[in-house]
């Protein structure tokens, strides 16, 4: 594979680094205007000179890569890590979401956080993820990608927590930070592991590229090491990713400013996962049991959550629920092998999910923070280009077909009947009923149906200005056009993504069942009349007869009290771990800090005081007996040492 | 042979530093004189007053040394009379030896010999004038000790603080022509000053430093302590400061050591940056004019140009000093001492790293 | 002429001795920093002739610092010297023993 | 030999003066005599750099700041010169013992020494140069910086507190 040398891609990254610098600075001189302006600025800039390296490998031929080496970085023993980028076609496509997404929910963001004080400190973070989340893509080395990880990490806690004076949002960032500490932790042993594997087989590096081409090797040499290796990165990759059974912290990072649950939570770092799966295809390819696994959880992740998100009454946390799911979808489609229809839905549900985020945002902003849809309703007509950019973020991920999460969806679930998943399979079109239902659920609750608002804030009610607007018709028109990059197999111009991504991810072995024309004719009828099916469900209940809906969780009691409570996970979670960590702490503290440490400590303490008390005479003070001291201990070093060349 | 040769050598630079330093005094009266508008030293004039105008010389040259060497020799009730003793020799003994290697000419052949005609050619001989000139520093203190006497003590002090501050800028400005010329040895940077730039000017270090020639001189007056750099022995505040205590052939002693070192600053000046002995275009063997025109000499009377050339050089520097004393009035201490750490040091230091990096940056930029 | 390396050794044992025994014997602060000076130009002349015997032009470059380093322990000293001076009036070492134990 | 040995006489009678002068500026004036006769002794043994350098950075600036510090002060000579008879006994038995020592120990025959004629250039500055700026380059930059900070120390502690 041809790779480029170049300078271009350090400056991607630099930009927005550039532009926390300046946002600290504005912070520290508390000057917003300056933050408002560098914040989306750097952002952009990053977004230009993306897209000239695009533009750029676009150029090269199939399966090229651009490659910028900075310098050596980490050197020890035999490791040897340079801080180095590379751009190939998957990264190409990241790179694009991340700075195309991202100016526009940072020009977004500067009408939404109109009002806050601290924007400086804001665009600070938003800054330093973007730098944070293209290091991890642009990444040539497991190493660099880890950096990228952890940053990611840390700037999604200091933004979950952005408004840390209330207790709920700091506790929301602990525990996005405690669950992805778990997932890291397993990530790290993985690449620990992987290291000592290729360095066994005289390959001593963490290159991504290395590692693809050596995955072959280890796996003949040590058929148990990527199996274990890439279990260890899916557990990773569920913390980031919020899947089974890390999923927890996501719904609850929803407490952050809605710009980064869009951004950050959505449509960049949550596909972090998802996006170092395919990243290592090559390696997960030679671990189908692994697979296997990794299939499993999308598909469960995708229907459970799925289920929650049918019957929360808050509109962020629906979506969010929605976004755990979809990317069920996306762990599902690389789980069967099949990683560029993954990558698609990744893609396809940057652009809607983030378009529908932004929306419920706009509709948070307007009626003053009130998002429980029992107290909204009606809206459509006051904010009639919010609703319909909604409209069309719902009926994208509803999987109507012609919009774009049908076709991506589509290809999932397709790859996993074709795959021989047919659990996983089946699972997955029973969250895509569910999804049609939940995603028109919440629209009929907030945009149609009669006002459930007070009078006084539907009156001060209005459109969003221009600046918030704009991106999220841009963005509605990218939910629905992008999708047909990715047609499937034959129709049009075909699977134009799927081709651009080929020659850098895998064919994993079970991929290649073809489906006859009529089977997928078939598939395809049966996605539609599920979402279809969904939607009419949702119009019934919500628009036709509301009662209908009420009556039907009173009767099903249980069930639907074990959706409402999110199946207990949370408190399940907190007697399992919390609660019996709390006691372990506890024990350390009294019995073995205390008493033990402690004691010895001061019992260390006490002699010292009691020797120095008997030594302390020997300190005189004067001058004259230090000399002399230190003149006898010369004389015997000297005397002592001329008598043993003397040879006394 | 050589021996003999060496014990001429410094007989002449004896010779010379002894007697310039007599006539430095009567030029001295009588410049001071000139400049003050009065007559000056009159008395005792030459052939008993046949010439038409009375030059004082003589008492200058001979009645004033005898006179001040019959004086009584006082010394205070409370002084160290050892130290009282020894001050003025060990401050003066430096100074003469900083002559020693100071190049009064090329080289002379005679009958097979060749002879550098420098009193003591030893390597290294800037170091050793900078040896000698922080030496000097001792006459001061001790003189100032052992007098046990307010006006001596405080003019000590008042000397030491100033000597030490200043050798700074000076050793700076000497070490800024030392790597101009990339030589230690006096005669190697006078020879060096003997090229042409450009085949017509001279090689000569103030074309090179001139900024270390201004610090040399500053600092070298400053180092001679005479105005306006006189604190030590400030009439007006100190009546005659360091050797207040001392009469007679010590207290001529000292003064004999102010001349001294003028003749001292203007060797050190002429040297590093008049070329020393040099005279424009002459070689060993003649005069080598750009135009082309050679004129051959003997290498005696190139000699005594060359000679001729030296003296004539330290004499314009000592009379420039001369001038400068009775011009300037006496600074304030601080004044003094800010002026020698905070301008001419910070200078004497950019001077140095600019050289260094010319140096550096343009190999040939000096004549080597 | 050459003298034995023996000689400057011998005489640099001398020095160093009596810089010793001067550093225990006196109580004046300023003379025993002398001494040491004493003790220091002991050890350069160990130095150089050990250099001129081996031929290594390193003996000499050690010489050369610790004549830089007894410059700034000079400066340094006396600085602290002055300042005891001030406080205690006096500069005998036995009034300084302010850090008996 | 001759020089030698009356420069070695003149240096030890000057550290004899040092230490058991009572009047301060004799101990200083008797230390310059010493480290004089060192500079000579330095140009005996093919270091006449150092020699200058001796005279130049010892006597010319550190001796100075002496006398200086001692005329500042205003020392008269000292009343009680020694330590306490004990202590004084015991430095010098200590102080003959390691004079001995390290004459003895200089008897001992050097490996490698005596190798017949020094390079040519021994001792010039050339050589010092390519020493210091070569193989001790490190230690050279550091003396620069302990320099700096004895500078800006000794400033420190001298300044008037105001």
């Amino acid at each position: 594979m041809p790779e480029i040398q170049t300078d271009l891609l350090r400056w991607i990254v630099a930009a927005p680094l550039l532009g926390v610098v300046l946002n600290i600075a504005a912070a520290l001189g508390n000057r917003a205007k300056l933050a408002r302006l560098v914040g989306p600025a750097s952002v952009i800039v990053a977004f230009g000179l993306a897209l000239v390296a695009v533009l750029r490998l676009a150029a090269e031929p199939a399966g090229a890569a651009l490659v910028d080496d900075v310098y050596g970085w980490i050197e020890a023993g035999p490791l040897a890590v340079n801080l180095a980028f590379r751009v190939d076609a998957l990264t190409a496509m990241m790179l694009l979401i991340i700075t195309g997404i991202g100016s526009l929910i940072h020009i977004y963001a500067l009408g939404y956080m109109d009002h806050e004080p601290d924007v400086a400190r804001f665009f600070a973070y938003m800054n330093l993820f973007v730098a944070s989340m293209l290091v991890l893509v642009l990444a040539d080395s497991l190493a660099l990608l880890f950096v990228g990880w952890e940053g990611v990490g840390a700037c999604s806690y200091l933004l979950i927590g952005f408004w840390y004076a209330e207790r709920a949002n700091a506790d929301a960032g602990q525990k996005a930070m405690i669950a992805n500490r778990v997932g890291d932790a397993a990530f790290l042993i993985g690449m620990f592991i992987l290291f000592w594997g290729m360095n066994a087989l005289h390959l001593p590096s963490l290159k991504l590229s290395a590692i693809n081409a050596a995955a072959p090797l280890l796996a003949s040499a040590m058929p148990w090491l990527p199996t274990l290796v890439c279990l260890l990165l899916l557990v990773g990759a569920t913390g980031k990713s919020a899947q089974i059974p890390l999923y927890v912290w996501l719904p609850d990072a929803m407490a952050g400013p809605t710009p980064v649950s869009a951004l950050i939570h959505v449509a960049t770092m949550v596909t972090a996962g998802v996006y170092m799966i395919a990243r290592l295809s090559f390696l997960y390819a030679q671990a189908p049991v692994a697979m296997d696994v990794v299939a499993l959880v999308g598909a469960s992740t995708c229907l459970f959550a799925a289920t929650i998100a049918l019957v929360q009454d808050d509109l962020k946390k629906v979506l969010a629920y929605s976004t755990v799911s979809q990317i069920g979808y996306m762990v599902l489609g690389v789980g069967v092998g099949a990683f560029s229809a993954g990558l698609f839905h990744l893609l396809t549900h940057a652009l809607f999910k983030a378009l529908l985020f932004l929306a419920a945002g706009a509709v948070m902003h307007a009626m003053h923070g009130e998002i429980r849809m029992s107290k909204l309703g009606g809206l459509g007509a006051k904010m009639p280009i919010t609703s319909k950019v909604f409209l069309v973020g719902s009926l994208a991920i509803a999987g109507v077909p012609g919009f774009s999460g049908f076709f991506s969806k589509d290809m999932v679930l397709e790859a996993a009947f074709a795959g021989g998943h047919r659990v996983a399979w089946l699972l997955g079109l029973m969250g895509a009923a569910c999804t049609a239902f939940y995603i028109f659920r919440a629209y009929f609750l907030t945009f149609r149906t009669e006002v459930r608002a007070e009078p006084e804030k539907m009156a001060h009610l209005h459109e969003m200005p221009p600046v918030m607007t704009v991106p999220l018709m841009i963005l509605a028109l990218g939910a629905v056009a992008i999708g047909w990059l990715g047609l499937p197999g034959g129709f049009l111009w075909g699977n134009v993504l799927g081709e651009w991504l080929a020659p850098v991810l895998a064919r994993a072995p079970g991929h290649h069942a073809h489906l006859s024309a009529a089977t997928l004719l078939g598939l395809m009828g049966l996605a539609t009349t599920a979402a279809l099916a969904g939607i009419a469900l949702a119009w019934v209940f919500y628009v036709r007869s509301p009662a209908l809906a009420g009556r039907l969780a009173a009767r099903s009691g249980a069930a639907y009290r074990l959706l409402w409570n999110k199946y207990w996970i949370d408190e399940i979670y907190d007697g399992l771990f919390v609660r019996s960590y709390a006691a372990w702490s506890r024990f350390a503290w009294r019995v073995v800090d205390t008493t033990i440490v402690d004691g010895l400590v001061n019992g260390v303490g006490q002699s010292v005081t009691l020797l120095a008390g008997l030594w302390r005479r020997v300190q005189s003070g004067d001058l004259q007996h230090y000399a002399l001291a230190t003149l006898a201990g010369a004389v015997t070093l000297v005397g002592g040492a001329w008598a043993l060349t003397a040879g006394f | 042979m050589e021996v003999f040769f060496s014990l001429a050598k410094v007989v002449v630079a004896f010779v010379i530093i002894l007697q310039l330093t007599l006539i430095l005094l009567w030029v001295e009266r009588k410049g001071s004189a000139l400049i003050q508008d009065r007559v000056g030293a009159n008395r005792a004039n030459l052939f008993g007053g046949l010439l038409p105008f009375n030059l004082g010389i003589v008492n200058t040259w001979m009645a004033d040394p005898l006179k001040l060497f019959h004086k009584e020799d006082i010394v205070p009730a409370d002084a160290d009379r050892f130290l009282h003793w020894l001050a003025p020799f060990v401050g003066i003994v430096p100074l003469f030896l900083t002559f020693a290697v100071i190049p009064f000419g090329d080289v002379l052949k005679v009958g097979g010999f060749t002879i550098d005609l420098v009193a003591a050619p030893i390597p290294a001989s800037v170091l050793f004038v900078l040896a000698m000139a922080s030496l000097a520093v001792y006459g001061v203190v001790i003189g100032g000790w052992a007098s046990n006497s307010r006006w001596a003590f405080l003019g000590g002090v008042r000397g030491t603080a100033q000597m030490i501050s200043y050798e700074l800028a000076l050793g700076l400005a000497i070490v800024s022509v030392v790597l101009t010329y990339g030589s230690l040895d006096l005669q190697a940077i006078a020879r060096a000053q003997g090229a042409l730039m450009w085949g017509v000017v001279p090689a000569w270090g103030v074309f090179y430093q001139p900024v270390a020639l201004v610090l040399l001189f500053i600092a070298g007056m400053a180092e001679s302590k005479r105005a306006p750099f006189d604190l030590p022995e400030a009439e007006s505040e100190l009546v005659a400061g360091f050797f207040t205590e001392y009469s007679g052939s010590k207290q001529s002693v000292f003064m004999m050591a102010d001349f001294v070192e003028v003749a001292i600053v203007a060797a050190l000046v002429t040297t590093l940056f008049f070329g020393g002995w040099q005279v424009p275009w002459l070689g060993r063997e003649g005069f080598h004019f750009p135009g082309g025109l050679d004129i051959a000499l003997p290498s005696l009377v190139v000699t005594l140009l060359q000679i001729g050339s030296f003296l004539l050089k330290l004499f314009i520097f000592c009379w420039v000093q001369i001038l400068v004393r009775w011009s300037l009035p006496r600074m304030r201490y601080d004044h003094l001492m800010a002026f020698g750490w905070k301008r001419l040091l910070p200078i004497g230091l950019v001077n140095l790293v600019v050289t260094a990096v010319f140096v550096l940056a343009f190999e040939g930029w000096t004549v080597r | 002429m050459n003298v034995p390396v023996e000689f400057p050794l011998g005489l640099a044992a001398a020095l160093f001795a009596i810089g010793a025994f001067g550093v225990v014997f006196r109580r004046s602060v300023i003379v025993v920093l002398m001494c040491v000076e004493l003790m220091l130009n002991a050890v350069n002349v160990t130095f150089v002739a050990l250099a001129r015997e081996l031929g290594a032009m390193a003996g000499q470059t050690a010489v050369f610092f610790v004549i830089t380093v007894a410059a700034a322990e000079v400066a340094v000293g006396l600085a602290i010297l002055l300042v005891a001076f001030s406080r205690r009036r006096t500069l005998d070492g036995d009034q300084f023993a302010s850090l008996r134990g | 030999m001759i020089a030698f040995w009356v420069v070695a006489l003149l240096a030890i009678a000057g550290a004899l003066v040092v230490v058991l002068h009572r009047n301060p500026v004799y101990s200083a004036l008797g230390l310059v005599l010493t480290l004089f006769q060192v500079a000579v002794i330095f140009a005996l043994l093919e270091a006449p750099l150092l020699a200058l350098l001796q005279v130049i950075v010892y006597a010319g600036a550190i001796v100075v700041l002496f006398l200086f510090v001692i005329m500042l002060l205003a020392l008269e000579p000292e009343k009680r010169l020694a330590a306490p008879f004990p202590v004084a006994v015991a430095g010098l038995v200590l102080a003959g013992l390691l004079g001995f020592a390290l004459a003895a120990a200089s008897t001992v025959p050097l490996a490698g020494a005596g190798q017949g004629a020094l390079p040519a250039g021994f001792g010039s500055p050339e050589s010092l140069a390519a020493s210091l700026f070569g193989a001790h380059l490190l230690p050279f930059e550091l003396t620069s910086v302990l320099l700096l900070v004895a500078v800006v120390g000794a400033v420190v502690l001298a300044r008037r507190r105001s």
